[in-house]
């Protein structure tokens, strides 16, 4: 595009030298952040971003953005409070796949329900990466880790059906495999004016399994729009959910043709509404008061 | 002559309306310029079982529920006996009861106790007759209070009108009658003098009483200090603070997210935090218990915050309805780690309002979360609260970078106060990156034991301050006494009531109240004891946890010893004034014992 | 003359393989009868950030990781000195390092030092001629210690060969190649005789030396005690110890879950033991945060349960990888309520095992969950550790209902030790309710205080019991000293040297080592106390927390005051002797000022 | 059916006095869970039965089973472990809506893709009975209660769209309106062989609308089976699925044809896969013998 930008994908690059091994997907993750970011123009202050723990949740700190890396599993929450606190914020959440869907889990659909403006980004690499190679909850069934020596007996959940049934306005899967897709993917999610869910299959070169490295991903993946699926068919993206674990679709799986307003365009409504009669803060306390004219108690 | 201060319980069961009879009494002594304090117990069902309230009416200040009942009235008694502990009948009770029940006067159920006067009233009967059911024997049960206690009429039907009249002009009509009949039958059979109470001073034109709870209270303090967004899941006896919240923090521009579960409440309201707005979340034991880790993140990346614990009986899901302070431990030393988190507890209703906006102080003076110990008492029982002159209270906004600080901004500057200027999401030239890892001044993950060190000196320095502030203690009775009380939170009120009596029978002796419970201002307790042969810290915990905490940092003398017991056993001021009694025997005992003897 | 006690420090990047030389060396030393001593060091990245390995070897036993090294071995020296605190070289330290670098003995970047001797040595170009690549510095390196220690080529390359071997023959001759250069420049450019060890006592043909960290030493002692289940989520320091449960324990019949939270961990070891079976969990800092809730269940409704706490820097996420000893107080007072909850710790590999297996038991006998605070340094440090007689050690199972029990089976009967008899469910009669709630003797839900004082005394009293296990603490040094010191888990090895120490050089102290901190047996104290004068409680935490614990519940003589810092800073025994002996002076000085001066 | 019966209904009732609002749902469900286990004929002392916090957890005290009334929201862990530890047991989980997908709900999605062989019963009531009437997650939006004065802001979850979306091998709704086929679907999830789930819509006369009462139920309720479903069809069971909130559809939404082996009896095998060759446990610390054979190290 021949648009000037107001902020170049190197003004959201910060100072600290990320600690990933070579190779990690990761490092494209962020490449495709401060671009798509870059896309949308606004300036780094006016971001914050919040992840847990994990390889993944270390994201933030390598951005210029207010950068909030919690504890794990707890990104979804913070950023609700955050975002609700100072809507005009613009609120990237990021985590892995331990993070967000293990300990995390129980937040996720309650944040997609409650429908605020957020972009999460989980890069779900199938393993524990920070923690030096265990079980992750989509490590697939068999797979050997340091905490399953003789294979995992457990079926991996399914993020993407998952965040369809707790309905997600925007879901979406990429790769940094495909730098071009998982860009305009992350700013399309961005965009979206409600909460919006990327999950990023990002290889762990240290833990991960070679069929999950980026070589192995360009081979295989295939991106819906080529296969002809309508993102606006919801029912139709339950289906091609269903297919996680097996192929490695990318694009976007679901997007609300006709977005609900958001949890914070809702509250600023009632706070409009009611704050007209707020009576000054001091008087709070008049709430309590026990009228008596004349013995009469008063209507108010 | 007629009592200043009078105690009346109530039981029946869940359809009787006793409690509303109870309110509506309340609320008419209010009006009328008394003091008043009710608490309320029900059975283990969310509906139709037993319940009870127990209302205390003085015209002057009031401090605690008091002891056994000046008046019962037992619209049942298998009802009422389920409340032993509340609702206690001594020698100079009067007891009422419904000679429906067939139960005489000489085999009442009250084992080992004979009542000053025992009084059947057909009080179904007399509704009966007047209404034509028996559903509104509690109209009829304030109409006798109305001619006993001397609470005008008025006051209590004008009260019965408002809530009956939307409910139907047949219903008030009803509801009055069966208030008449009471009266009537109250003033053909006057009981003791003990049971009138003197009129009261009634409040001059503008002075107008509060009425409320503590749960109310604190979330009213919550919105004066400037609290705008809440995160919380439903807990009793907490809930009402989220429920306050949740009709009106929108009208000041807040926001009140009914969280999914505790961790994300408190979560959330750390994200608030972070975006520059003062928050708190409201809980119970187990909920404290899952917002841990949070707490710890808050503590290490400076984030004022604010959480009130109403407790409740622990230990686990426990008893959720009773009272108990067996949470001070948990306060101060849930999280792993190194941390020094500021604990707080009010002592009363009106207590509640200054210590929850101190707390909010604290918080963003200090950027670090604070913890609030109110109690199951404190938070659902009803007092009279005077009025509040908020012009007074001076708030406290966490400090912001200025210019020259955000040319090259450091988040956890090194100050000498150990205080670091927080800028909020928004602030050009202040973004940081903010953690729960050890960090540098910058906020940079660091993990060398000399920034760790340098780090905990940090976040330990800037609360040292606390321990100066003598304010937050009060101090009663006769300075130089040999003998001195501690107790806090709901207990508190009991020892002023035990000590009054205590001086009003000519003992020495006095009271210290903290309401700042950590970090321990060993200065103030060194002065306090110094002198004191003899002590007791009063408080509702098995361990009796303030003592404990104490003994940490401060050297006690020998004979400072603990009252404690386990929750849902409340204090009576009777047995603290006991307590205060024997200690001073003991002191005359050991003077005379270090008489020399002459032979 | 040779030493007996010896340590090395190593340091380079991660491709260096410097750890996996250190390990090669240490299982070379074991095997040879050495006692040893390892730790490692990493820098924050997951892979190819630098490494650093620190062994000491010695032919007498091992308390400690010791203090300034012996032998320094860079093989890159902006990596070595990322490691500051635990490389530290001193003015009899032997430093070597790449002659490749460029570095000059003379501009050695060692501040305010200078060492014994300073050798670089071409590492990279001799292990180039020997191999044709670089890549084998650290098989060079070892055989340079295997020259200059004199721990036998034999049986290092024996561990060479085993490894190398399954890679290819190639890689096992270039191994060989290069480890033969390193030993021959080692005897061509020989050492003092300060870095050559004196030969070890080989062990007689049966008695095998273990070799192993404190994480797998912990999962061990569970496997030994019985545990069948294990419900954890991973988290540094403490995965291994769920890595090898997870590997073992099928094979004892048991089950290991990987749950998605720490919550879920420990529920699922709470439902295990429900069930009958021992079970345990495993974690650090901020999952011990988030296993409060369920920990207090644990209490209430009196379910055996071990719960290991790896401890690392705190609060928060803190510092994941350093050692520090400041959970105690979460350990003691996380949960809400009014709780006893064991807490033991353990002091070294080999302790770790006995202190594990008493928590089994103390879980089963009390019915309780048990804590046990390992740190960051005992779990993921590797020790020599002499046979354990197994066969001496006895094992606790419950309590379970007999015959006449289950005739009217009460779960909770209040006896006299407290300890009520526990079903599992299968057991016909033995069905209850078990809950958090409180509850009476059947387990029905109970709210009245005295029920609930009744059931807090049971709670209590059951394990007042173990305040006489004296056998959990170990007093050390002369009984009669005016000079004590008390210390625990991986702090207490450096103060047994430097008792040691101190008792060598003539001073008169003794040392106290509790394995039980948590209910403080506050008869020991008292009882170690007596005639002390002087003392110190030496711990790594920024708070001194046992010294504080302890003051809660005994009156410690004035002068014993607290000798503690942050965590990442490890104690070396020559400041606790420096320590030592400043005490010893003050002592000395007090004495002659009490002296009658004459005039 | 003529067959005798080894444990009547009545025998699973225990003498505990339910503390429930008089008609309350939660005794019909109790009812049913009386009959399904007479149907099965397990003896009660057999049956684990662990539920968390709530009006509706208090229904193992009344049982004659096991009953374990845990902490609010970690039913399903702790059952996980129980039967882990002694796979003979029948284990029964249930709760409140609140308790199992509010602060329960990140255990749900891993219950379930272990498949353990337990039967989890919610009693849904869409609010919370026990603190005395606050939102729940499956309250509808703009209800108004205790915590949303002015109406709810957020979208319901939906349980049967999500348990279907973890993988559920049994999913199932029904009503205390219907006895009977309550009691027929809570006994067909016993004897699923897997995580089965009912979602009963259990009413809260205290605190619950008009239209959530018996009344109202038996008037809209419509059995799948009358609409022609086939629960062996998954993607036709999500379909239904997101009807919830709209319709009351009882019975089964999905049935696995052919049930995967259990969390339980692959555990088993390892067991008996690596428990072959162990040691006496005394032995475990030979794992960290260092042997010595004349100074070369053993290869075992
Ligand atoms: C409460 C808590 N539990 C456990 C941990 C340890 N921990 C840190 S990151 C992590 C999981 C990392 O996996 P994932 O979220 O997939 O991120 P990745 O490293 O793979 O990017 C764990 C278990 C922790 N820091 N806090
Ligand atoms: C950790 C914790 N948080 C909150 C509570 C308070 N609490 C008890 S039950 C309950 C919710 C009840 O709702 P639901 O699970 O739907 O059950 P119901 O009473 O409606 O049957 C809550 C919030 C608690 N006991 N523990
Ligand atoms: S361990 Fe895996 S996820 Fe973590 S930085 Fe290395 S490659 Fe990336
Ligand atoms: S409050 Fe509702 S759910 Fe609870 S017992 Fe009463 S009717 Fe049932
Ligand atoms: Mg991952
Ligand atoms: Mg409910």
């Amino acid at each position: 595009m021949a648009v000037e930008q107001a902020y170049a994908p190197k003004d959201f690059k910060s100072d600290l030298k990320p600690i990933w091994c070579p190779g990690c997907g990761d490092y494209g993750v962020v490449q495709a952040i401060y671009r798509a970011l870059s896309a949308i123009g606004r300036p780094p202050h006016e971001i914050a971003f919040v992840s847990g723990i994990g390889c993944s949740s270390r994201i933030p700190g390598y951005t210029t953005a207010y950068g909030f890396n919690s504890v794990h599993g707890r990104a979804l929450p913070i950023a609700q409070g955050l975002k609700l606190a100072n809507p005009d914020l613009l609120v990237l959440v990021a985590g892995g796949d331990g993070d967000g869907f293990s300990i995390g889990g129980g937040h996720l659909p309650h944040a997609i329900r409650r429908n605020l403006d957020l972009t999460y980004i989980v890069m779900d690499n199938q393993v524990y990466g920070l923690t030096k190679g265990q079980l992750s909850p989509t490590s697939v069934r068999g797979r050997k880790t340091a905490t399953s020596a003789y294979g995992s007996l457990e079926q991996p959940i399914n993020p993407l059906l998952q965040v369809l049934s707790y309905g997600a306005g925007f879901v979406a899967q990429g790769t940094p495999a495909d730098m071009v897709g998982l860009t305009a993917l992350i700013e399309e999610a961005i965009r979206y004016p409600g909460f919006a869910f990327v999950n990023v299959q990002s290889p762990c070169v240290t833990y991960g399994e070679e069929h999950q490295q980026m070589r192995a991903q360009k081979a295989v993946m295939k991106s819906l729009a080529s296969v002809g699926h309508d993102p606006a068919d919801y029912l139709k993206a339950l289906e091609w959910a269903t297919h996680y674990t097996h192929d490695l679709h990318t694009g976007v799986f679901y997007r609300n043709p006709d977005p609900p307003p958001t949890y914070e365009q809702l509250v600023r409504e009632r706070q409009a509404e009611l704050g007209r009669n707020a009576l000054p803060r001091e008087r709070i306390l008049e709430l309590f008061v026990q009228r008596t004219e004349g013995g009469v108690l008063a209507d108010s | 002559m007629a009592t200043t201060d009078l105690i009346i319980g109530m039981a029946g069961s869940g359809g009787d309306g006793i409690v509303s009879a109870g309110e509506a009494l309340m609320a008419a002594a209010a009006r009328e310029g008394y003091r008043a304090l009710m608490t309320k117990s029900y059975g283990p069902q969310i509906r139709g079982g037993e319940s009870s309230c127990r209302i205390r009416i003085a015209t002057g200040r009031l401090h605690s529920a008091g002891g056994a009942l000046d008046l019962a009235v037992a619209l049942n008694w298998d009802d009422f006996l389920k409340f032993g502990a509340e609702l206690t009948v001594s020698g100079s009770t009067v007891v009422v009861w419904d000679s429906a029940s067939g139960i005489t006067a000489d085999r009442l159920p009250l084992p080992g106790v004979t009542p000053a006067r025992a009084l059947a009233v057909p009080l179904a009967e007399l509704t009966k007759t007047a209404t034509g059911s028996d559903k509104m024997k509690n109209s009829l049960v304030l109409g006798l209070l109305s001619g006993w206690l001397g609470v005008p009429a008025a006051a209590i039907l004008a009260g019965l009108k408002k809530r009956f009249l939307r409910k139907g002009e047949a219903l008030w009509q009803a509801s009055e009658r069966a208030f008449q009949a009471g009266f009537e039958f109250a003033r053909a059979e006057p009981l003791d003098d003990a049971v009138r109470l003197e009129p009261a001073v009634r409040p001059a034109g503008g002075a107008e009483k509060l009425l409320t709870d503590g749960n109310e209270m604190s979330a009213a303090a919550a919105v004066f200090a400037g609290c705008r967004f809440f995160g919380g899941y439903p807990i009793t006896p907490s809930s009402e603070v989220m429920q306050f919240l949740t009709r009106e923090i929108w009208k000041y521009g807040g926001a009140a997210l009914q969280a999914e579960d505790e961790i994300a409440g408190v979560a959330s309201a750390l994200g608030a935090s972070l975006a520059g707005v003062k928050a708190m979340t409201a809980t119970s034991g187990p909920g404290m218990d899952l917002k841990t880790e949070v707490l710890g993140l808050a503590s290490m990346a400076e984030v004022p915050l604010v959480v009130l614990n109403v407790q409740r009986g622990g230990p686990s899901t426990g008893l959720p309805t009773r009272a108990e302070q067996g949470d001070l431990f948990q306060a101060c030393f849930s999280a792993h780690g190194d941390v020094l988190r500021p604990v707080l507890a009010p002592t009363s209703v009106a207590d509640t309002f200054h210590v929850m906006v101190e707390a909010f102080n604290v918080a963003e003076q200090y950027q670090t979360p604070v913890i609030v110990l109110s109690d199951q008492e404190i938070a659902q029982r009803k007092e009279t609260v005077d009025p509040i002159d908020t012009s007074r209270i001076a708030l406290v906004e966490r400090q912001r970078p200025g210019e020259s600080e955000l040319q090259d901004y450091k988040r956890f500057l090194d100050t000498e106060s150990g205080v670091s200027p927080m800028s909020c999401p928004g602030t050009p030239g202040g973004a940081y990156l903010g953690s729960g890892i050890e960090h540098n001044e910058t906020g940079a993950p660091a993990s060398s034991g000399v920034m760790h060190t340098r780090m905990n000196d940090k976040r330990f320095r800037k609360l040292q301050a606390l321990r100066q502030r003598t304010d937050l203690f009060s101090e009663e009775g006769d300075a130089g006494a040999p003998i001195a009380l501690v107790s806090w939170g709901s207990s508190a009120g009991v020892c002023r009531e035990a000590l009054a009596r205590a001086q009003a029978a000519g003992l020495r002796a006095k009271l210290l109240v903290p309401r700042l419970l950590y970090p321990v201002a060993d200065d103030v307790y060194v002065r306090f004891f110094a002198g004191v042969q003899a002590g007791l810290f009063v408080e509702q915990s098995y361990q009796g946890q303030l003592h404990r905490l104490v003994r940490m940092f401060v050297d006690l003398p020998r004979d400072v010893q603990s009252f404690c017991r386990s929750g849902a056993n409340p204090f009576r001021p009777a047995e603290v004034l006991e307590r205060i009694e024997a200690l001073a025997q003991a002191l005359q005992g050991r003077l005379e014992d270090a008489q020399p003897v002459e032979e």
